[in-house]
């Protein structure tokens, strides 16, 4: 078992013969994944790494069988390519892209969770079912299959957590980013969720940071819904107010969304914090082996 | 996001129908008594800067004559303005907003952001305007409302009449209405991260006016908003951090003397905590992102030394999709073109990382490498200490 | 649904900024040939009645000479045109477009409907244009295209490629995304239940035009469409449906003889279906709705009466909130003031039953009063066949 | 158990100073609907048939407790209520109003659809669990406890049916007008649903007309996924294409919507269709004694 992706996952990729769709198209397809179609307007016939690109996600779910669609397109395009694939049906959509409008995402959010469909990102590095999927641009090999649920607002916080993971042992169920940006289309309550249900994983790991309120709230969500082991690395605390550290949800604006106050809310619903990012391995392996 | 300046954001406003003091920006103190002339003084003068907290900072100032108005502006002009915004560095004043004092009965806050508890916009109001929102949130919470707006609908009449009522206004006051339905429509129309009129003041003759705007733009929709990204005056920002984006390098300077390079932003700041909690202080925030190539490597070390605080570097990068000897090529890179005269610590993990140290091995530069992210903040936190 | 006259919607297409063609509403043959001397012929005449399938019911004709056009005119205006959707009876010509003659490469049909399976805005479209949707869907089915819109995001790119590419367009052809997208604007800002264009045509100069338009409005949104309201044309309704309309009554002519009165829309057609069931035909489907008062129930009787063809009438009211004895009451009230010729069979249940029937029992009228709907039913179909 | 509204359910009524919602608020309440606020903004502070009346649905919902909205607003004024109900946090709303502007629905369907509200109707006679709880228009004493859920478009055919289903001796479960409108908050498939689930329905009726193409969907939803007997009736085979017949939804368009084509339909998912509406409690009995 796992969550959301998996060896039978159909993958279209939406902007295949950009740049970066083009690598990474092929880099999953490495992997094991099944990445069935492509789609760039206009370049239907064409085969990128050995998959077809159409010129529609109509088309290329109608001749594949595609499920999901794993999106690169620029930003100026990004929501039209996600409600192009929520016309065709596809029910997972995994938004690598960076630098969305904001009021774009807020539309896009609205009508995702109007027709039921399973949005990750913007801005993510994508979601990986250890051994089965990857749809994304995380480095496949510091992922193994195994126990611990990884879900971040960063990219390479992910790859250093689950780095640490695996080496001590543990390995992955599935990791994912849920994006790095103010309106994201799943929060981390929705992965919580599908992580206490899953019977591979048998603990969650929340890679939190800085801006808004999501880590106050999955912690409120926790106490009273999850039984599984939790643990937290929130990042930021040397972050000043006022100043977008990079990711641009990672902001602390109007005296909220400061690191200190996440903590101490993830803290209070019995979630292990670690504070020193070097000892998530340690840390984990100690406390899942008492347990 | 973009700011804009006050000036800018309240032609905006008149130009959707909101009321605006008449007045005009002033570059020196020649025009601010020009301008004085024709508005006819009392005057107020206020320094254009990207940042709040100005009034307590002495750059808003009442002149009673133009004469006046043409001393305080040069008063003004050219000088750092050093608010509880700014950083204690400041930023120099280089242009006044000169315009016609109004009669205040009653001040509002107002401001549209986006809401990221419900992921829409929402309206912040107060009716005790004039104070900054952080300091209401503070003293009186109960004195916030907070509305969010369902954008395929707008605002709502009931919002309305919940706002008005909240405020104190009427609840059949049509200027208020049209002000609060107004200010979402720039803010929608305008891909705004935040619009802010603080204060909205009722004035003695029973009218609205906005006597403060502020406007930030969303970066992210400038493909869309020309006319807005024509408005950014890039002399407001840290030229450190200007340049850096040039690179699609993300910045930000802050007070340490650690520098610090990393890829990623949620790595970059646990890169800082970790310096911080070993006693040390990051001088800076440098995420090279996830397309580092040698010329952006060597361009984030140019910005990094631009600081003269900085008394040694720490480079974290976890090679995924970057792969590590890329960088070290990166690094050699600099160390040939920029004067590398502190020292370096650096921990590489991941793709090609073996690779990546005998490269660094085979420099003429003597870097610390270590496998270990914690003792390799340990190590910077030390050389900083003994440089 | 309120329809306008094609001149009407294409004045409106024309202020959007879609090409039409030029053209003038005519009252009379005089007007007509002064119409067709300002164009210059070859023109284009129009009837404007509220109903398609003109062409074929020659209501459209072309007119070499401005002579041509005044006798064309003549011909058609005052006279009844009987279209496929006109219903045998045919309306009244009153007003005639007349347009300058267009140079037509290719046909499209373009609609906009509100598709209650997505509970959506619709658009339909089809590159056989000039033949009716319904023609279309019968013999082409997969020349037929629905794209349900989104109304939070309007009209995205990724529909307009998929439309051009349909309709035959080149992706890049910006008039016609201009088009798609601006009658969704109209359709949205003017409340509309139907938008339709056919053919739209693509002219021999590579331009699009707009040869025909239907526009509808919800009648519904009336209330902030006042000016859509204006246009509305009555002489082209119902006389029956129009009365009926003032007293809250939902008034629909059919071509049987025998007279219902019901209250609810959904019982009234299962109550029509019952008496052609038995062997008869309704002459209307007649809803007194759920605030029936005396004086509406007496008006409903009126509005029946006026057809001459009823044999029989046939009320029935199931009695929740609409007391069946003010029903009684309304008529006995409607034999007063109308003289109710024909024969009446009546059916009450529910709420102060007995009550009704005993008023009916006292009144100088004879009813047939059942308690049985179904008997009720055959009881009229039999009073209509012996009358 | 019974479905939606039951005896704890607890209803404001917004619009209560209306002729419509003061005479329709006390006859629930007579009824033994728990009527527990009003909303009229301006009238805080009145009160109607013993039902205190509040400014706004988010003070009566906090003072009250009110959980269900029951709307009689003008439909000038009905899509601010229902976006004011649901900011309120009500999560079940009965909207009587008839009239709403088709484009304003079409918005609120949306939000509804995304923020998991219940939505019934527009231009319904409302819901009602015999015995427990009345929420609209409906005459009360027709219904009684039993074990059938209806389901219609039109108000007294809901009656005309209800009616010969108590005095089969049959009786209801829960029984609602779905509304007249074109687009309606929630269809037959999300009724039937709820209707198969609950243990006190044991048979389901649904009571179409002309216009759209619910009915047929239906058809095909029942045909896989419901075990229950369902009944159901279709009004308007004499109905004439193009025309509408009272209701906004009832009308036949474009050659599509026609009584029979929906007959043919529910017949072919083994719904038995009464043709004649007088013989729908004798037809019932007999059915459902048998199985």
């Amino acid at each position: 078992m796992s969550v959301c992706v998996n060896e039978s996952t159909k993958v279209v990729v939406q902007g295949i013969t950009g740049k970066e769709g083009n690598f990474h198209a092929f880099q999953c397809k490495q992997y094991g994944t099944q990445v069935v179609a492509g789609v760039t307007p206009g370049k239907e016939g064409e085969e990128v790494a050995g998959i077809p690109v159409f010129d529609t996600v109509q088309k290329a779910a109608k001749e594949t069988e595609a499920n999901t669609s794993l999106i690169f397109v620029p930003p100026s395009f990004a929501m039209d390519s996600v409600l192009e694939a929520i016309d065709a049906g596809i029910k997972t959509i995994v938004c690598i892209t960076e630098g969305i409008p904001i009021m774009d995402m807020i539309k896009v959010r609205t009508v995702v969770k109007a027709e039921g469909v399973t949005f990750i990102g913007p801005n993510t590095p994508g979601i990986i079912t250890a051994g089965e999927a990857k749809l994304g641009i995380m480095p496949g090999f510091i992922f193994k299959k195994g126990s611990v649920g990884i879900m971040s607002r960063s990219g390479t916080l992910l790859y250093e957590v689950a780095d640490q993971v695996t080496k001590s042992g543990l390995g992955e169920s599935t990791a994912l980013g849920i994006g790095g940006d103010p309106i994201i289309g799943t929060d981390y309550i929705y992965w919580v969720k599908l992580f206490e249900e899953d019977p591979q994983t048998k603990a969650i790991f929340i890679i939190g940071e800085i801006g808004g309120m999501m880590e106050e709230q999955t912690a409120e969500f926790i106490q009273s819904n999850i039984k599984k082991p939790v643990f937290a690395f929130i990042s930021g605390r040397t972050a000043p107010p006022g100043k977008r550290m990079g990711h641009a949800g990672a902001i602390i604006m109007g005296g909220k969304g400061g690191a200190e106050t996440k903590i101490k809310a993830l803290r209070k619903a019995g979630v292990t914090v670690i504070e020193n990012i070097t000892e998530v391995g340690k840390t984990m392996k100690e406390k899942m082996s008492k347990g | 996001m973009i700011r804009l300046h006050e000036y800018q954001a309240k032609r905006i406003f008149l130009s959707y129908g909101i009321s605006v003091p008449t007045g005009y920006v002033a570059f020196s103190p020649d025009d601010a008594w020009k301008i004085a002339l024709e508005l006819g003084p009392p005057v107020v003068l206020k320094a254009q800067i990207h940042a709040g907290g100005r009034g307590l900072a002495g750059g808003v100032k009442i002149a009673k004559t133009a004469d006046e108005a043409k001393e305080v502006a040069s008063q003004i002009l050219g000088k750092k303005l050093v608010t509880a915004q700014t950083g204690s560095q400041g930023i120099v004043v280089k242009r006044l907003l000169v315009e016609e004092a109004v009669n205040i009965d009653r001040e509002i806050y107002f401001s549209i952001i986006v809401d990221r508890k419900t992921c829409k916009p929402a309206i912040i109001a107060s009716p005790a305007g004039g104070m900054a929102i952080e300091e209401i949130a503070k003293n009186h919470p109960e004195q916030i409302i907070t509305e969010p707006i369902e954008p395929i609908v707008g605002i709502m009449p009931y919002q309305i009449r919940r706002l008005s009522d909240f405020l104190g206004f009427d609840n059949n006051n049509k200027e208020a209405a049209h002000i609060f339905t107004t200010l979402y429509k720039i803010f929608v129309e305008k891909d705004c991260r935040l619009i802010e009129t603080n204060p909205l003041v009722l004035c003695k003759n029973g009218s609205l006016m906005a006597i403060d705007a502020k406007m930030s733009i969303d970066e992210d929709a400038l493909f869309r908003q020309k006319d807005m990204a024509r408005l950014w005056d890039i002399t407001q920002s840290d030229p450190s951090e200007l340049e850096a984006q040039k690179y699609k390098l993300s910045f930000v300077r802050l007070n340490g003397n650690i520098g610090c390079m990393v890829n990623g932003a949620g790595l970059s700041m646990a890169t800082m905590d970790l310096i911080k909690m070993h006693g040390g202080e990051p001088a800076n925030f440098l995420d090279v992102g996830g397309k580092a190539t040698p010329e952006t490597i060597a361009k984030g070390f140019e910005i990094i030394l631009n600081d003269p605080s900085v008394r040694a570097i720490l480079v974290n990068i976890f090679g995924g999709i970057v792969r590590c000897d890329r960088v070290a090529d990166g690094i050699i890179k600099a160390v040939q073109q920029v004067n590398v005269n502190v020292p370096v610590a650096i921990r590489l993990a991941g793709t090609n990382r073996e690779e990546a140290i005998s490269i660094l091995k085979k420099a003429p530069f003597k870097f610390s490498v270590m496998d270990d992210l914690n003792e390799a903040a340990k190590e910077v936190v030390k050389l900083a200490k003994s440089a």
